[in-house]
């Protein structure tokens, strides 16, 4: 199994790369098609995990919509008087260290946890994945009611942007 | 094979570039794009959790999937946000925005 | 001998791994193999319909077409090709380069990727993956992204506000699209392609959900941007849009991907709607499910052909509103129809014919009351009638009016 | 299952491969003389002035906003569809609570206007 192994380390090293470029960029449109790769990545990541509707909903909500919805807004939100500048603020610095220090403990508390030492059991062949999540989302003594709140929040975002952002 | 912890050292490590983003960047949007691949590295969590450990039960999907709806509407608003804040301000850094800061 | 694609196949598998490699690596390379000359196909199927779309245009609009190349100009494609591979590229200044040569290559691998999963008949199957729809939909996402890139990375004013429109006007469509979609996986309880031709196996899902086939042809014929619903090439307007500043092959990704995306469209009605390579014999013939497939994407392609030179581009408004105001909502209600009457006979459980027939009365009922209805129902702007005025004005009296 | 997957990736990479190799052979027999002239940007032979990312209207917001969240439905959606068959009527009732909601949304925004191009 080299080849899996292959992917997978062709994959963290995109997603990876392509993320620090996401908050690198001094340019908005280019670190937003860097977050595109980034994400694309993940859902290489999902692939790997067997997930695939997860990865085919990653593709088509992020790089679909939420990359047009946000290359809108760069274009909308542009002041032709003002130049990127610099694109961090002061405390820098100490965001780096703390992220740093984050990355590195949690590295290093996976690292040591025996229970995250283990290897995917198998799936079973006739596993049926999507039709079982379209069970489990509408069955009542299962998600119905964060299936229903999800409608309501989707709602709630609609018509709440609408309200912010929409003018004649 | 690859083990579980890998998966999650590379979650940890989206995670982390993504705090660094919303902690640095000026930017608004910027700040955003930091989120979302906060939330990512959060989905993949999930989904390497429902693959190795219970893989016939669906709840990491669900989980999954309830996520992406609640990023879609975090991303939305966020962005309606930014665009209202131009319109009036003609500024979208966040860190100069300090309005409601008193 | 019936089924010569894999009998093909399997004497290659067994002549590499015959060579001393091993099973995976055999795979492999018949993978790969298998994906080169598909995309080859593409490419010459490409060569063809645009010698084919343009002897029809002539003859449609009562000219001759290409007639110079060759016996009735078939080799007119050809010397297109070397025309445009010897053309110079010019790149604007300002332009973000790395966006602007990123974006021809994305448009084209948008629509090749999709035919990775395409059932060519009963075993000549690409990737048999079980959420084929959606994958379809989430690469043809691409294709957006890659507008988007054009248009930002051109530096030019035209090309950005043709590709924000042409944008609008995909993401718009594309939810009708969806929710169409939704009606084939709905009917046949799977995202898998096999298993969606598999259920319409007696009826196709044209009759079953006629509503669904028509909003599927009208939505995609807005995505593949051809008239009726060609803005993106308003020449009046915008240039030619998006690509306004590209040249050379670069522009002819552009084009090539238009063509290929209206053939792909074909083929993507032809599954969901026209029953796939499903035909007499083509169980037992997988060489004749070949032939039917491709014959009935052809045919779906002539006829959007035929409507696109038959119809004058509508302005952006009057898209948009048709979309919005009624692709989206009746789509809505036909969605919840199929989904109760669908359910509803399950229960009872009727012969077949009959689940059809009521699926097509109540299909045709909606889609006649929505007409009405929406006949009834003032439109939302009023058109200004301006008078006529003189084409040519003497400059004097041009002048004093101002 | 993973070998589709496999061949899906290589048909990603040859499908992405032919393009590149389509634009990038031309750039080895055609001219290659620049010029300010020629890569000035196109407006019909007009010079350009002032910055060309100029400033968009709102409306294409709303737009990209409204497809996003159905596009977000629809995630949920398939699953609902694909499962349709193994559920009792009930589940069909939730799915259409579903739609109705967010089919709500939609009404708004035509009501407040902002579906209709100006």
């Amino acid at each position: 199994m080299s080849l899996g192994l292959f992917i997978f380390f062709l994959m963290v090293v995109v997603t990876v790369v392509a993320a620090v470029a996401v908050v690198t960029s001094q340019n908005l449109v280019n670190a937003a098609m860097w977050l595109m790769v980034a994400l694309f990545g993940a859902a290489i990541a999902f692939v790997l995990l067997q997930a695939t509707y997860i990865a085919v909903i990653q593709v088509l909500v992020y790089i679909g919509a939420i990359a047009v919805l946000i290359v809108y807004t760069i274009m909308l939100t542009r002041n032709p008087d003002e130049k990127y500048g610099p694109g961090v603020n002061k405390q820098w610095p100490i965001a780096a260290a703390l992220s740093l220090v984050l990355f590195l403990g949690l590295a290093y508390f996976y690292y040591t946890l025996p229970q995250t030492d283990v290897l995917a059991p198998a799936l079973s062949g006739d596993l049926n994945a999507i039709s079982q999540l379209g069970a489990l989302l509408v069955s009542p003594n299962a998600y119905v009611l964060p299936f229903e709140l999800a409608s309501i929040l989707l709602l709630a975002a609609l018509i709440g942007s609408i309200v912010v952002a929409w003018r004649k | 094979m690859i083990p579980l912890s890998w998966y999650l050292i590379f979650a940890a490590a989206l995670f982390s570039i993504g705090l660094y983003g919303v902690l640095a960047r000026k930017n608004i949007i910027a700040i955003l794009m930091s989120i979302e691949l906060m939330l990512t590295a959060i989905n993949i969590n999930f989904i390497a959790f429902w693959r190795y450990s219970l893989p016939g039960q669906m709840a990491g999907q669900v989980f999954a999937v309830i996520v992406f709806a609640v990023s879609a509407s975090e991303v939305a608003v966020g962005l309606a946000l930014v665009i209202s804040l131009f319109r009036r301000v003609k500024l979208i850094a966040a860190d100069e925005i300090n309005l409601l800061k008193w | 001998m019936a089924d010569l694609i894999n009998v093909i196949e399997s004497w290659l598998y067994n002549l590499i791994v015959g060579w001393g490699a091993s099973q995976g690596l055999a795979q492999f390379i018949l993978q790969v193999l298998g994906s080169v000359l598909v995309v080859i196909l593409c490419f010459v199927i490409v060569i063809a319909l645009i010698w084919v779309e343009r002897k029809l245009a002539g003859r449609i609009q009562d000219r001759f077409g290409p007639n110079r190349a060759g016996p009735y100009g078939i080799f007119q494609s050809f010397a297109d090709i070397i025309k445009i591979f010897t053309k110079e590229y010019v790149t604007p200044t300002g332009a973000d380069k790395g966006l602007f040569n990123i974006a021809p290559v994305l448009a084209m691998a948008s629509v090749l990727a999709i035919w990775a999963v395409f059932p060519f008949a009963i075993n000549v199957i690409g990737a048999d993956i079980s959420v084929g729809v959606l994958y379809i939909v989430a690469i043809g996402s691409f294709g957006i992204l890659a507008i988007l890139m054009a248009g930002w990375s051109s530096n030019n004013r035209f090309a950005l506000l043709g590709a924000s429109r042409s944008v609008a006007m995909l993401i718009s469509y594309e939810i009708p699209m969806v929710i169409s979609l939704l009606i084939p996986v709905l009917l046949a309880k799977s995202m898998n392609l096999s298993a969606i031709i598999d259920a319409q196996r007696p009826w196709w899902f044209l009759i079953v959900a006629p509503i669904a086939a028509l909003f599927f042809l009208i939505s995609s014929m807005a995505e593949i941007g051809k008239a009726p619903f060609d803005l993106l090439e308003a020449e009046s307007e915008l240039v030619a849009g998006y690509h306004t500043e590209y040249s050379g092959m670069k522009f002819g990704m552009f084009y090539v991907a238009e063509f290929l995306h209206q053939y792909t469209v074909g083929a993507l009605m032809t599954i969901f709607f026209l029953g796939g390579w499903s035909g007499p014999l083509a169980a037992t013939w997988p060489i004749l499910g070949v032939i039917y497939f491709f014959t009935k994407t052809f045919i779906v392609y002539l006829m959007i052909s035929w409507i696109r030179l038959s119809l004058p581009r509508i302005r952006i408004d009057e898209m948009l509103n048709l979309n919005w105001k009624f692709l989206i909502p009746v789509s809505f209600l036909n969605l919840i129809m199929v989904a109760v009457a669908d359910r509803v006979l399950m229960e009872l459980d009727p012969a077949r014919w009959i689940y059809v027939g009521v699926m097509f009365v109540l299909s045709m009922a909606l889609l006649l009351t929505s007409l009405f209805v929406a006949g009834k129902t003032k439109p939302a702007v009023e058109r200004v009638e301006f008078p006529p005025r003189a084409v040519a004005v003497s400059p004097q009296s041009d002048r004093s009016k101002s | 299952m993973p070998s589709y997957w496999l061949y899906i990736g290589i048909f990603l990479a040859v499908a992405v491969a032919f393009p590149i190799i389509a634009v990038s052979l031309p750039s080895l027999i055609s001219p290659h003389k620049p010029s300010r002239r020629k890569q000035e940007v196109y407006e019909c032979g007009i010079e350009t002035e002032g910055d060309i990312r100029v400033q968009f209207k709102s409306q294409y917001y709303i737009y990209s906003l409204i497809f996003l969240v159905f596009d977000i439905e629809t995630v949920f959606l398939f699953p609902w569809a694909v499962s349709l068959g193994e559920l009792p009527l009930f589940a069909v009732v939730e799915g259409v609570i579903f739609i109705i909601i967010l089919f709500a949304g939609l009404i708004y925004a035509m009501r407040k206007g902002a579906l209709t191009w100006i």
